[in-house]
């Protein structure tokens, strides 16, 4: 029952206690099965074993963990309150300090492989969000402007990935002679998709895609001769800086150490890479941001608002959709050459549909349709699971307890403004 | 000939199982609109509660069936309704004026944290349990080939078709079930007509969480061996199921869990075990591309 | 202006059949171009069905709706996807409960009205993409044309706000403003004054005698607003139950007793004796 | 003890001795494998037989006076994971690694070592993990190719003229398994009336039961794990087939017994000599026994490859690659799963492979 002077009315301790006993009450129901009780292996039959105190423990935190949060909770609501009857109705004005941000990350990324250079790790961990920010762009044009929800964006990275291992492993081809092919390829993909959901909305069409990708991946897996099955493809091909490979001098020709005259060390490698997916991201970046601003970009957001009306004024609404689902694909695929040719091995396992949930999660988290939001949403779903590698059986409880928090705290993505494509100039907003 | 018959009873009891899980999305996927990932780990809290509470009712020497079997189901269904209840309030009732993604991630965070909250609290080996109901009717011997339809297969089956009969009257006859469709069609409407929305919406929870519960006792009992990751591959199927027989339709998700089971079934034991999954999801898309609503969904009429 | 005889658009025995429901029933119309023909009747006459059949929203079930195109000649509307009418026919229309792009702004929802142009002109995006002059020239044009049609409608000063929060009257214009950036020789409009104050349905009456008079647009009425009907158009068809009951000028129209019975019920004429004895 | 509390204080003690040995650990070693997801299991096995190797080396004063650290990573047997465990793991200058536990993960990850020159010892079998020519990588268990063989000659023996299918489960460890094992039957003269590959992770196999039974198959060679095992053979008993199965190492964990639903007996499995029998192994299996944890599978294996690096790293007095390396690739050394020595490309030199059959709760070499 939500008071309606709930705003006024000064929330009494005991209300306050009250509510923890219920949340106590229920944290008994949800712990005696699963913490009070447990199933222990004794000598090849199971055996019922009790922890008590163990349940104590947890209805004991959730008692005093409720009473804390709520605390929490009023002192913000009272802050907020009085917060707000300063300021006038917010308009949305362009907050500076975006842009600025920006910059600063910008900046940060290019400093980094420098100010780590020892530290593969790092360099590493940023290459993978690199990674997921292409990822997360590519899925952005498809869920976040066209609104088409895709579940299974994995395909497109494994279509990239495999074209790359085998192009390279069969024939020889370097990595820049199959990125081209492979996004085309990636993109033919995204047209074979969407041209049976075109009729489909929202989860119907969700189904679908994410069929789409477990055909796609019970393919690779099965298909051994075409696909090496499941021990997927070895020794893909690293790509080179302009022919110069990334190998200790050996007598075969001149390496990147031996050219450059630096002493062999493996992070050479390691920051080629880096440096190699961040001009990929950046190139990306412009050409989403150009391609926004064309009559496609602008037709992408319009089918997503309303696509009877487009059809009303002309629009050919079924080429809008394809063309969203080959731009999205190809940029999937790319994602998938560049992480084929950094881990110099594929399997099946790489391709499977949590990767396209996590795909996903970034670009909801993001904010929709914000290229700024994918970037940071990004990393913080990749670094988040390696801050936990440390207390390694927790990790994954608290990513899943995260993305929920962080969904409920910003149900509408971490940047849910609109930044306008087409701009009157002349009138302020 | 025997082995075809074989099939079409596995075939039956697996499609019941996926219809039974389904039957849950659907009730869930009914009311707000909203693909429940999380759906597929309740089914997997209930099979691991199933173990304890069989495990505990044999120690305690309850070995009389049809006793066992009726305190088990109880048990476990309280249970996994007030899960069912939890994971609503705490990771969708915020997210209800949210844009339409946002519960679908918070599920997913959600399934993620209940699978390694079963695997620290339970452990990661699998639980398995005594065959609760051994014995079968061998029904016929064709050529070498005796035909069997277990106790368990029987029962399965038999409670989907209950099952799906008294949520069918639920949903069509009572009053709650008026309240639930309303809720579907205009959540604001609904709550200005005075219905308590928060309500009907956690009591739809609760029995998708108690019908997800029955599924995976059933389950339990009829694979004997459970772990703490069998609820994603199942939590899938289902949602195949659910979609194929036209989202929000209860008889719809049993027949879309039938087909998917049959397929599976035939697929595996006649043509190769491979590319039983492609052949499930090759069906679904072939026939959502006729039918854009499923085979007894309601066509979404687009209002112009 | 165009010549009297062939109109700009006839509508030859038009049926339209929803199972069992017939909305419209061997409906054939003649729509001149430059002129503003209106479409009048009671709730649930069919007349929006009837707009979606003509805008190939709906198949009709029997009967034609041709388009004499000035280039492209004669077109049958209910053969081409609804996508193509905009597009070829150039038949443009709005609807009943408004649909805009919420969460793009004003100006943007203009420029996806000239979508069709600007694609062309972009070269599938390439000549877009590397900026050549062919695709700026073509973007620059469409700025011209959203401006000049937004100060037409004083739309100007929210040019850049998005459209889901502007107010029913203002959308209303929008969606105007955005169909006739597609340059439609025929623009259908579904109830453009619902909801519209006197002040706004006078300027309506404005913009829709200046559409006929100075761009020689054919304009397609739905309304139930008498006095907008009455003052503005030049051909009136009267619907109810489907079918056409009368059909001319707002005079005619206006002291014809079919019209008044179907609108304002019986009439306290001869024959009411047998209606009570009914 | 519950699992629960124990993993806390095991884990305490590990804070604990990280922070007390703060001061002079000098060399990290470390373990890597599926800590959580589908295969937590087999991480549990090797996390219990490393902390107890490394709590005894570090009791016994360490190697060459330093104190061992042990790291743990996680990942998952996803190939992603693994890549980035191995440049943590490099990042925190560990000196050897014994891991990764799926092949999938292991050839990723042993790139970085092998780049990082970190020696490491594997249990992955898929022959492809040392095929590559990579100096780093020792194998402390047989290769599929050979353990395959063995399994393929003693079912074309034992079982002559029965109808025998061979199924997979898919994995690059299960594949490789089984395809061996058809390659060792065929060369005995036996072919295989079924050759098949089911999906991991799902419960239902009567569609591929009923296909065995209708073939009148007696015999099931399977490449996989053992949950999967477990399933058909309950499924068979309940279709009235009398299935021997001949599986690999990784049925060696007691959990198919309890899965099959208590009697295992008709599972046959080619393993390594068993260490639980060997003497040398006899004082730490009583020790596994007393912390209520059974030391089969890959417990002692873990145990051994801590073994392998401390005799090791006392002969070459170093811990430096090269040194370090060579004593591994040249040495002998005898730890709780019998004596090991290694071959020019890493693999065991003599992996005697034994056939050994479930009886009850235990399970015996069988002639």
């Amino acid at each position: 029952m939500t008071t309606f002077q709930a705003r006024t009315h000064t929330v009494t301790l005991t209300e306050r206690l009250k509510d923890a006993t219920n949340v106590a009450l229920i944290a008994i129901l949800l712990g005696i099965p699963m913490i009070g009780l447990h199933t222990v292996d004794a000598g090849g039959k199971l055996m019922v074993a009790t922890r008590w105190p163990w349940l104590l423990a947890f209805v004991a935190t959730m008692f005093f963990g409720r009473l804390a949060l709520q605390f929490a909770i009023d002192q913000f609501k009272l802050k907020r309150l009085t917060r707000q009857r300063t300021r006038t109705l917010e308009v949305a004005t362009p907050r500076p300090w975006l842009k600025w941000l920006g910059y600063g990350l910008l900046g940060f990324s290019l400093v980094l492989p420098i100010a780590f250079s020892d530290n593969r790790y790092v360099v590493d961990t940023a290459t993978t969000v690199l990674i997921y920010v292409m990822l997360g762009w590519g899925l952005n044009v498809v869920v976040g402007l066209a609104g088409l929800l895709d579940l299974g964006y994995v395909a497109f990275y494994a279509v990239g990935a495999y074209s790359y291992a085998l192009l390279s492993t069969q024939f020889g081809w370097n990595f820049w002679e199959t990125l081209p092919v492979a996004g085309a390829l990636a993109a033919l993909f995204g047209i074979l998709l969407g041209w049976p959901t075109l009729r489909l909305r929202g989860d119907y069409l969700a189904i679908v895609t994410l069929g789409f990708g477990e055909i796609i991946r019970v393919i690779l897996i099965n298909w051994t001769e075409f696909s090496g099955g499941p021990n997927g493809i070895g020794s893909i091909e690293r790509p080179s800086f302009f022919g110069l490979p990334f190998k200790p001098d050996s007598d075969d020709g001149a390496t990147f150490a031996s050219f450059f005259g630096l002493e062999y060390a493996s992070e050479h490698r390691v920051i080629f890479l880096y440096y190699l997916i961040l001009v990929l991201a950046l190139l990306t970046n412009l050409f989403i941001a150009r391609l926004r601003k064309l009559p496609v970009g602008l037709a992408w957001e319009a089918v997503r608002e309303d696509e009877v009306a487009c059809k009303a004024l002309g629009m050919n609404v079924t080429n809008v959709k394809l063309s969203a689902f080959a731009i999205g694909a190809m940029l999937g695929g790319f994602a998938g050459v560049f992480f084929a040719a950094r881990q110099g091995f594929i399997s099946p396992e790489s391709f499977v549909f949590s990767e396209s949930a996590t795909i996903l999660a970034i670009v909801v988290l993001g904010g929709m349709g914000s290229q700024f939001g994918v970037v940071i949403a990004a990393s913080l779903l990749v670094i988040l699971p390696e801050l936990g590698r440390d207390f390694s059986e927790y990790r994954m409880l608290l990513f899943g307890a995260a993305m929920i928090l962080i969904m409920v705290w910003k149900p509408g993505g971490l940047i849910s403004r609109r930044e306008p494509s087409k701009v009157l100039a002349g009138v302020e907003k | 000939m025997g082995q075809f018959i074989q099939q079409l009873i596995n075939g039956l009891t697996l499609g019941s199982v996926y219809g039974l899980i389904a039957l849950g999305y659907t009730m869930v996927y009914g009311i707000i609109g909203m693909i429940n990932f999380a759906h597929g780990d309740i089914y997997m809290v209930a099979a691991i509660i199933s173990v304890t509470v069989i495990t505990l009712l044999a120690a305690l020497g309850i070995s009389a069936v049809p006793l066992a079997l009726m305190v088990t189901l109880l048990v476990v269904m309280a249970f996994t309704a007030v899960y069912g209840w939890s994971v609503e309030r705490v990771a969708y009732r915020p997210l209800r004026t949210a844009p339409r993604l946002a519960p679908l991630i918070s599920a997913i965070g959600m399934s993620i944290f209940l699978q390694n909250m079963v695997q620290l609290t339970q452990g990661a080996r699998v639980k398995p349990i005594a065959d609760m109901m051994p014995g079968q009717f061998n029904l016929f011997t064709f050529d070498g080939f005796t035909v069997f339809l277990s106790y368990t297969q029987l029962m399965i089956i038999v409670v989907t078709v209950v099952l799906l009969a008294i949520f069918t009257y639920i949903i069509t006859r009572t009053s709650f079930g008026r309240q639930q469709r309303a809720c579907e069609q205009d959540q604001t409407m609904t709550a200005l007509l005075g219905v308590n929305v928060d309500r009907t919406i956690s009591l739809t929870f609760m029995l998708g969480a108690a019908l997800a519960a029955i599924a995976g006792v059933m389950v339990t009992i009829y694979y004997g061996v459970v772990d703490f990751a069998i609820g994603f591959v199942a939590g899938l199927k289902a949602f195949t199921a659910a979609v194929l027989g036209g989202i929000g339709s209860l008889p719809g998700a049993v027949l879309g869990g039938l087909i998917i089971g049959m397929l599976e079934s035939f697929w595996s034991a006649y043509y190769s075990p491979e590319y039983k999954d492609v052949a499930g999801f090759a069906l679904l898309i072939l026939v959502l591309m006729f039918r854009p609503s499923g085979l007894l969904g309601r066509p979404e009429v687009e209002k112009v | 202006m165009s010549n009297q005889q062939s109109h700009l658009l006839e509508v030859k025995n038009l049926t339209m059949r929803f199972g069992g429901l017939t909305a419209i029933n061997d409906l054939s119309l003649g729509i001149e171009g430059g002129k503003i023909t209106s479409i009048i009747g009671p709730n649930g006459a069919g007349k929006t069905t009837f707009f979606n059949c003509l805008t190939g929203f709906y198949k009709p079930t029997t009967g034609s709706v041709q388009m004499n195109h000035p280039e492209h000649g004669a077109l049958l509307l209910e053969k081409m996807p609804s996508h193509l009418v905009a597009r070829k026919a150039s038949v443009v229309r709005t609807f009943q409960n408004i649909r805009l792009f919420p969460n793009m702004t004003v100006l943007e929802n203009l420029i996806v009205a000239q979508h069709n142009a600007l694609q062309k002109a972009s070269h599938f995006s390439l000549a877009g993409l590397l900026g050549l002059a062919s695709y700026r020239q073509a973007s620059e044009a469409a700025m011209e044309k959203a401006e000049m049609w937004l100060t037409r409608l004083k739309l100007r000063d929210i040019a850049n706000m998005p459209t889901g929060n502007l107010s029913y009257g203002t959308q209303r214009r929008v969606e105007i403003a955005r169909a006739l950036c597609v340059d439609p020789l025929l623009i259908c409009l579904d109830e453009p004054a619902a909801g519209l104050n006197p002040r706004e349905s006078a300027e309506l009456n404005d913009l829709l005698l200046y559409l006929t008079r100075e761009h020689h647009k054919g304009v397609m009425l739905i309304e139930h607003d008498m006095n907008v009907v009455m003052k503005v158009s030049d051909h009136i068809c009267v619907l109810n139950f489907g079918n056409k009951i009368a059909e001319g000028t707002p005079e005619q129209i206006q002291n014809n007793p079919e019209v008044i019975k179907a609108y304002l019920g019986e009439e306290e004429i001869e024959d009411t004796t047998e209606e009570e004895a009914a | 003890m519950n699992t629960l509390q124990k993993k806390l204080s095991v884990a305490g003690a590990c804070v604990a001795s990280m922070l007390s040995a703060q001061a002079f650990a000098d060399y990290s070693v470390a373990i890597a494998g599926p800590m959580t997801g589908a295969y937590a299991s087999a991480g549990e096995q090797i996390k219990r037989g490393a902390e107890m190797a490394v709590a005894d080396i570090n009791a016994k004063g360490g190697v060459n006076g330093q104190k061992l650290k042990l790291e743990i990573g996680d990942d998952a047997c996803d190939p992603k994971q693994a890549v980035s465990v191995a440049n943590a793991m490099v990042n925190k200058k560990i000196v050897f690694m014994h891991g990764h536990w799926c092949s999938s993960s292991t050839i990723p990850a042993s790139d970085i070592y092998n780049e990082a020159q970190i020696p490491m010892a594997t249990v992955s079998t898929n022959p492809q993990v040392t095929e590559r020519g990579l100096k780093n990588i020792f194998r402390i268990m047989g290769r599929d190719d050979q353990q395959g063989g063995v399994a393929g000659a003693y079912v074309a023996k034992r079982f002559a003229g029965q109808k025998v299918a061979v199924l997979d489960d898919k994995s690059a460890y299960g594949k490789g398994l089984a395809d061996e094992t058809a390659k060792g039957m065929q060369a005995k003269g036996m072919k295989p009336a079924l050759r098949e590959s089911i999906t991991a992770g799902e419960k239902d196999y009567s569609g591929i039961v009923s296909k065995m039974k209708a073939a009148g198959v007696q015999v099931l060679v399977y490449g996989g794990y053992h949950t999967e095992v477990a399933l058909i053979l309950r499924q068979a008993q309940q279709a009235g087939m009398k299935l021997m199965v001949m599986g690999g190492d990784t049925l060696s964990n007691n959990e198919i017994v309890t899965a099959a639903g208590g009697n295992a007996d008709s599972v046959l499995f080619t393993f390594a000599p068993d260490s639980r029998a060997n003497p040398a192994a006899a004082d730490v299996v009583k020790r596994f026994r007393a912390a209520k944890v059974e030391p089969d599978g890959y417990v002692l294996y873990a145990y051994a490859a801590m073994q392998l690096f401390q005799q090791a790293a006392t002969t070459a007095k170093s811990v430096k690659y090269n040194d370090l390396r060579k004593a591994l690739a040249g040495g002998s050394f005898n730890t709780v799963v019998g004596k090991m020595s290694f071959d020019a490309k890493g693999d065991l030199k003599v992996p005697a492979f034994v056939v050994y059959q479930w009886k009850g709760n235990k399970y015996e070499a069988v002639k």
